[in-house]
């Protein structure tokens, strides 16, 4: 089995949640000998295509990263690279015969997150607060709320978007700012949220990434999304030579362990915590679907 | 409508505006005595970023959070060693050194966290500056929690403002720093020497620009996180100018540009999308813009302001 | 004076570049004694000073205040050993208040608080004490020339100086102020403190001082008691050779070029009238504030009547445009030439082309070739020294940079000059130089408005003379008429209000 | 010891200077580099390959100085004129959201050498109103340009973001916020196939000697200088200081909003609200670089895109952190400065 070369371009430093997905799941596979990785991290809009260059001509097989801020130049420099793989987090389609694509779908545990805390909320009021409006953060939001609505129909959603992808204190202020208009748990798309969730003593909800360690007291669920099977699949098509360019997203899936809840079991009512897990095993045997609404939420 | 004016009877938005304005008030003092000396300082930005990681560092290692507020404070000062050294010493443009330090001390930040703090998932924290509880007033309804449930940074920071009242109004120094912002070679025919006078002027106001970004770290939040400075330290700018070089009013316009800030995130639970959330992001720009129109005429901006003394050149 | 001098200058020299700008001066001062420095603009007179003061470093000499020798460089040390100096260009705050300005520096920097209220008492009772009357907490920004000139005086005073220099007090002062201002350097002098006073008066050197020491391209050429020369040999050992201002002769004025009727602009000049006929100067005189500057503009292009009207060659004219007025024929010497006058970073051929661009350029272009050539003309025929077309203006002295504006206006010969202050500052040399320019113009029938505040000037160059009091203008007199008496006596306000002198023509 | 201008720049130390300045950089960097354990003459190496030695980095580099150019100019001319437009970053992005604004509607179906300068021109418009606001404040009220234009660099950005996530957003991009694509008959022709590198460099250099001539031989060159040099003076000469200082600011202003209008078109195809890596800023420091002369700031937005794209190159290819490339160039513009200071002074005893 021979050892696959593999950069990671990351937009933003490789702190930021989704990235560190991406990065921990290379990691892990550099240690485990499957390949050998290298990155980029905080890359500009205007240098990402010179990165992909760059790496490409370097002979990595498999290039990693995101090409929300450059998809067409990204399409380019992969026509321009035909011998090497393309794994690009993305809103658009694959392209040619090595550009594949995936989603970041962890909506599925962010449903199921949101049913716990509508089953949890005291005031009936939950907040949410994003990044920016972009499609994978309005889904996962509107999962969200589409859960706890599901268990609570009486409950009230705040959204608040704090216009940037990097300012924890500020996403904190946003989370304060809900919970003065009344909300008593909190979905954090950003980190930054649980701060003000643990300032007030509620609950809050954490996403992509397991927050509970950080928060031991305060997030009691997380809709985590796992990168690793994305990854193993696109390496096996780059090992046996078959096109990477087409569409990985639907290995994001719970069944196929691209994402999931983890939480804290006695945190929330025992009858809702089984609701939940009857969702979830439902989820899991394609019994039910979590809508995919990519609308900005109201 | 009632909903909008609602906003300010609650107690959390008056704690909220003293938090977004504790940064803002250390950082526009900071840029405050630099200008006040003559010398503009747009290395702010990037000395609030260093300030921010630092500080930040400083206490991951095992410090103190009031030692890592220290390291900030003396890393600032170095920086504006930089600084002073190149705009004061050899009289180089202000604008295009204090940018170039921007960009210096903050892709070294990164670079520095970097290559200090293991990767890890999310960043590692530290336990931040608690809320300082003081005896009877943080116990008041409503006030208590509005004012006086804060960290004691942000206690420093206004205080630190009276502080620079009287120290530029009151004291033989204030004067000397005043005179040298106004005309160094007034000040060097009085006996003051105006390029020590700006050098110490810059040192201690990018100390205190970095002690703002390190409340980013240390008490606002509790890791470090490059572009986290996100252009704070270039509304500390214009709220220089917007407070006509006044300490007190400084303090004041800090807390007005929070006070927008902290509205605007919960006018966004209020009225949802109807309006896009930018124009809410725009407002506290828009209105330095507008509150330096109505004060420009009457503001005294320091007269030697950006103009490089050398001695013995005329 | 036998007593051993508080103040000894031994062996000071000082080169910047390439211009050796004091060469082993050697100067003493005795206590109470009065010393004049004279010399030619550039002759190195505030370059010594300012090393005696410390703010230079010279190259080579030593400073010694009553017998210990001052660290060279260090202004502080110098105001310790009782120094105190009033530069040639203020060294005044506009911002701060004039308590302020005097404060500054003179309390320990490490102190908790000024003693602001002990302060204000000291400069009331040393105000009060040299009759030098100030506003503590005025904005020194509103006060006159005049008044700022004496914080300068108060900040020295205030120090304790024992020793004074004073670097042309007078440059912006009208003969009335300079004449108070003796007054009181007189009673200094009385008290024991001993002056130096810098200055291009000769007639202020020799009212005031008690010895001269001349300058000349940076080194000591004289050295006379004041009561054993006089101006002309002073003249004489500054430029080098024989200087005599020249006379004017009489005058034949012929038709009317620029007229003013009942004119008003704003409220700072209401109701003046004045004409000024081709061949003939007309003088204007008044202290500072009362109006001056607007008429200057006014008739540069740069303000516009309000009210009354101006006719140029008997045409009325509504809007003035500098480009208009240049065009009619007005040639303009702005009262600062380094304000407004020229423009020091940029070559000579730019600032002798730059008022009147459209002459030298097509379509946006600008014709190097004859810029420089008119500048050429202009270097040559008004012998500006010490740069070449294309040379930086700031390194023109400055009544070099003084022809080069009257030369712009004049070369092609102007039908009317207004000349504001245009010897402001400039040494005995370059003082004759631009008076005979002006006069030839005269002769050559140029009309020629001239607004100084000089009164020996005015008297010597013009034909008839009106005052300017609070925005208002006196009848003309003319100028056989006009003694000191006289025109003070018009510059207070004082004439006959039918319009009328009663014995003026 | 002290400061002591010199009579003239002797030609060995100005040709000598950036040698200086580059090394100083270079040594400084080199021990963050060696800090972060990676060989420092092997990254040395790197960085000169890296900005030259292969078509791409060649390519990368002048694709990266062509923006630098016409921000540079920008910031130059207006300082000549003391308009202190720190606003070039908000005038870029206005530029070029109106280029996305316009070229695939409202120009849509023009043949392309109608339809490219037509959108060039609108980018260029856009530019100058941003800066004509600063600047009609400073006139009309007295407020200081330089806190106004930095101001409204946040105040376009937001607008930008706002638009793209509004009326101008693509459709087609699944929602991320994008601007509309200026479409592929508006993109700039490439200079070089299968490289980023597109006309707009020749287009850069063809203004940079054009602003050139404009400052030195012309009458709105010399009244601009005057007017910046000394106001007073200038108004005394009879120069409209007002009609100046506007043309000034549709120039400048003109001259950034081109910057983003170029960038679009030649490189990116739509807006996003990370278009410029700070170009409006360093635009700036190369024309402070460059002493305020048209044809020196070729010559800086070429050395800056070199240090960076050499550094980023180096910092890729040993795996340090990547921070490294604009550490590298802020270091070199500081040294550079110093240097350019230390031709025109000397230290005296
Ligand atoms: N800081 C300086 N740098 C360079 N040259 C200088 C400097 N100061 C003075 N000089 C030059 O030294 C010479 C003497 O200048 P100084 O100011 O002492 O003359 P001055 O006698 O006071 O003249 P004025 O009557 O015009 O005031 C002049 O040639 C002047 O240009
Ligand atoms: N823009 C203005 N607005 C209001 N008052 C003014 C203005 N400019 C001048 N004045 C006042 O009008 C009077 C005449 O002013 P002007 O500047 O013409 O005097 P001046 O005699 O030239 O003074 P100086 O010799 O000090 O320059 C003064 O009292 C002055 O304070
Ligand atoms: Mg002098
Ligand atoms: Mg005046």
């Amino acid at each position: 089995q021979t050892v696959i070369k593999v950069a990671g371009i990351h937009a933003s430093p490789v702190e930021n949640a989704w990235n560190s997905r991406l990065h921990e799941a290379m990691l892990d596979a550099a240690k485990e000998g499957l390949i050998e990785y290298v990155f980029s991290e905080g890359v500009s809009g205007t240098d990402y295509a010179r990165a992909m260059r760059e790496y490409a001509e370097q002979g990595h097989q498999l290039i990693v990263g995101e090409s929300y801020a450059v998809e067409t130049e990204a399409r380019q420099v992969a026509a321009d690279y035909p011998d090497t793989a393309f794994l690009m987090g993305s809103s658009g389609e694959p392209s040619g015969d090595n550009f594949g694509t995936f989603g970041t779908w962890n909506h599925e545990a962010a449903y199921l997150t949101g049913m716990l805390a509508g089953a949890m909320t005291k005031s009936n009021v939950v907040g949410s607060v994003g990044a920016i409006p972009i499609p994978e953060v309005n889904m996962l939001i509107n999962a969200f709320n589409l859960g706890a609505k599901e268990v609570n129909p009486e409950v009230k959603t705040l959204v608040a978007f704090i216009g940037t992808f990097f300012d924890p204190p500020k996403a904190r202020e946003a989370g304060l700012a809900q919970i003065d208009a009344g909300a008593d748990i909190l979905f954090g798309e950003r980190i930054g949220t649980a701060d003000a969730a643990k300032e007030r003593g509620i609950k809050s909800v954490g996403s992509l990434i397991d927050y509970t360690p950080r928060y031991p007291d305060t997030v009691f669920a997380n809709a985590m999304w796992y990168f690793r099977p994305l990854l193993d699949a696109a390496l096996v098509d780059v090992a046996a030579g078959t096109p990477v360019g087409k569409n990985y997203t639907p290995t994001s899936l719970m069944k196929d362990g691209g994402n999931d809840i983890v939480y804290v079991p006695d945190a929330a009512p025992a009858e809702a915590v089984a609701a939940m897990e009857a969702k979830r095993t439902a989820i899991k045997a394609g019994e039910f679907e979590v809508p995919i609404n990519m609308e900005e939420p109201a | 409508m009632m909903e909008l004016l609602e906003i300010f009877t609650s107690a959390g938005i008056w704690g909220a505006v003293l938090r977004i304005a504790t940064p803002l008030i250390f950082g526009t003092l900071g840029a405050l005595i630099c200008e006040r000396a003559g010398v503009l300082n747009l290395g702010i930005e990037g000395i609030m970023t260093f300030g921010a990681m630092i500080g930040w560092l400083t206490v991951f290692n095992g410090g103190d959070l009031w030692v890592g507020l220290l390291a900030a404070a003396a890393f600032g000062a170095v920086f504006g060693l930089l600084h002073a050294g190149m705009t004061v010493t050899l009289g180089l443009s202000q604008h295009v050194t204090g940018l170039g330090i921007t960009l210096f001390a903050s892709s070294l930040s990164y670079f520095i966290f970097r290559l200090a703090v293991p990767l890890a998932s999310s960043p590692p924290t530290i336990e931040p500056f608690q809320p300082l509880v003081i005896p009877y007033l943080s116990a008041l309804p409503f006030f208590g929690d509005a004012l006086f449930n804060q960290t004691a940074p942000t206690y420093l920071a206004i205080l630190l403002a009276v502080i620079l009242a009287y120290v530029l109004f009151r004291t033989p120094l204030g004067l000397a720093v005043r005179m040298t912002g106004e005309n160094p070679h007034g000040a060097e025919a009085q006996g003051v020497n105006p390029i020590a006078v700006r050098i110490g002027a810059v040192m201690v106001g990018s100390a205190l620009m970095a002690v703002g970004g390190a409340f980013l770290t240390l008490s606002a939040f509790n890791s470090f996180f490059p572009t986290m400075v996100q252009g704070r330290g270039w509304v500390c700018i214009a709220l220089v100018v917007f407070a006509s070089w006044r300490p007190g009013r400084a303090l004041l316009g800090a807390l007005l540009f929070a006070l927008f800030d902290a509205y605007q995130l919960r006018l966004q639970a209020v009225l949802g999308k109807a309006v896009p959330y930018q124009l809410f992001l725009m407002v506290p720009y828009v209105l330095s813009i507008i509150a330096l129109i109505v004060t420009a005429r009457r503001a005294r901006v320091p007269q030697a302001l950006m103009q490089p003394y050398r001695r013995g050149e005329r | 004076m036998t007593t051993h001098p508080v103040l000894r200058l031994t062996g000071i020299t000082k080169r910047f570049g390439t211009t050796l700008a004091n060469d082993a001066i050697s100067i003493n001062l005795a206590p109470g004694e009065v010393l004049a420095l004279l010399g030619e603009n550039g002759a190195g007179k505030t370059t010594l000073m300012s090393i005696l003061f410390g703010h230079y470093t010279p190259d080579a000499g030593t400073v010694e205040v009553a017998g210990v020798q001052l660290p060279p460089g260090k202004p502080r040390a110098a105001i310790r050993a009782g120094v105190g100096m009033v530069h040639q260009h203020f060294s005044l705050a506009a911002n701060l208040t004039v308590l302020d300005n005097v404060m500054t520096g003179t309390e320990s920097l490490w102190r908790l608080k000024s003693s602001t209220g002990a302060a204000r008492a000291k400069l009331l009772s040393i105000a009060e004490r040299f009759g030098l009357k100030v506003n503590p907490d005025a904005r020194v920004g509103d006060l006159s020339v005049g008044e700022q000139q004496r914080v300068e005086i108060l900040k020295a005073l205030y120090n304790d100086a024992k020793i004074l220099i004073l670097d042309e007090p007078t440059a912006v002062l009208t003969n009335l102020e300079a004449e108070t201002l003796f007054a009181t350097l007189r009673v200094m002098a009385q008290s024991g403190l001993s002056l130096i006073f810098i200055s291009h008066k000769l007639n202020e050197v020799m009212a005031a001082a008690d010895r001269v020491v001349v300058l000349r391209g940076g080194k000591v050429v004289a050295e006379r008691m004041a009561s054993a020369t006089s101006k002309a040999e002073l003249a004489e050992l500054m430029v080098g050779r024989r200087v005599a201002r020249p006379v004017r002769e009489a005058a034949v004025p012929g038709t009317v070029l620029l007229e003013a009727i009942d004119l008003d602009v704003g409220r700072r000049l209401s109701g003046i009238n004045f004409a000024v006929h081709a061949g003939e100067t007309l003088g204007i005189i008044g202290v500072s504030g009362n109006g001056q500057t607007t008429l200057g503009h006014l008739v540069s292009g740069l303000a516009r009547h309000t009210g009354g009207e101006l006719r140029l060659f008997g045409q009325p004219i509504n809007h003035t445009s500098v480009r208009s007025l240049i065009e009619a024929g007005i040639g303009r010497v702005p009262e600062d030439r380094n304000e407004e006058g020229a423009i020091g970073e940029m070559a000579i051929w730019e600032n002798a082309v730059l008022e009147r661009i459209w002459e030298f350029s097509r379509h946006g272009l600008v014709d190097r070739h004859a810029a420089r050539q008119f500048a050429t003309k202009i270097i040559d025929g008004f012998d500006v020294r010490g740069g070449t077309p294309d040379s930086r203006t700031r390194l023109l002295s400055g009544g070099n940079m003084q022809k080069l504006i009257l030369g712009r206006n004049l070369q092609n010969r102007s039908r009317i000059l207004v000349a504001a202050q245009p010897t402001r500052g400039l040494d005995e040399g370059a003082i004759a130089a631009v008076h005979t320019r002006i006069l030839e113009a005269r002769r050559a029938g140029t009309g020629v408005l001239l607004i100084s505040e000089d009164l020996d000037e005015v008297i010597s160059l013009a034909d008839r003379i009106q005052a300017i009091v609070k925005g208002r203008l006196s009848p003309p007199i003319p100028a056989e008429q006009a003694d000191a008496r006289m025109l003070g006596l018009m510059m207070a306000g004082d004439w006959p209000q039918d319009g009328k002198f009663a014995h003026a023509s | 010891m002290r400061l002591e201008r010199r009579a003239h720049r002797p030609l060995v130390l100005v040709l000598l200077a950036p040698v200086i300045a580059i090394m100083a950089a270079l040594a400084i960097a080199g021990v963050l580099i060696a800090m972060a354990g990676a060989p420092v003459l092997e990254a040395y190496r790197l960085i000169l390959t890296g900005a030259f030695g292969t078509r791409l980095g060649f390519t990368e580099t002048l694709t990266r100085a062509t923006p630098l150019m016409l921000t540079g100019l920008a910031a130059a001319v207006a300082f000549r004129a003391r308009v202190w437009n720190i606003g070039a970053e908000g005038q870029f992005y206005l530029g070029a959201i109106a280029v996305a604004a316009v070229a695939a509607t409202v120009f849509s179906g023009w043949p392309p050498y109608l339809l490219i300068p037509a959108a060039l021109m609108v980018g260029a418009i856009a530019g100058m109103v941003m800066l004509l606001v600063p600047l009609g404040l400073r006139l009309r009220f007295g407020v200081d340009e330089v806190v106004t234009s930095l101001l409204l660099n946040f105040v376009v950005v937001l607008f930008v973001s706002m638009m793209i996530e509004g009326p101008l957003k693509d459709p087609l991009a699944f929602g991320w916020p994008q601007s509309i694509p200026v479409g592929p008959e508006a993109m700039l022709p490439k200079l070089i196939d299968r490289t980023r590198l597109h006309i707009g460099l020749v287009i850069a250099i063809v203004i940079a000697v054009l602003v050139y001539f404009l400052q030195s031989r012309t009458v709105f060159g010399m009244q601009s200088r005057a007017a910046g040099l000394s106001p007073t003076a200038a108004v005394f000469s009879g120069v409209p200081l007002a009609k100046t200082l506007i043309k000034v600011a549709c120039l400048s202003g003109g001259l950034a909003g081109l910057a983003g209008a170029i960038e679009v078109m030649g490189v990116k195809g739509y807006v996003t609200t990370d278009l410029s890596p700070g170009y409006g800023y360093s635009g700036i420091i190369v024309a402070m670089l460059a002493n305020l002369h048209p044809i020196g700031v070729i010559a800086a937005a070429l050395f800056t895109a070199t240090m960076f794209v050499g550094a980023d190159s180096m910092g890729r290819a040993l795996g340090i952190p990547s921070y490294i490339a604009d550490m590298t160039v802020s270091l070199s513009l500081l040294t550079m400065l110093v240097s350019i200071f230390f031709t025109q002074y000397r230290i005296r005893r």
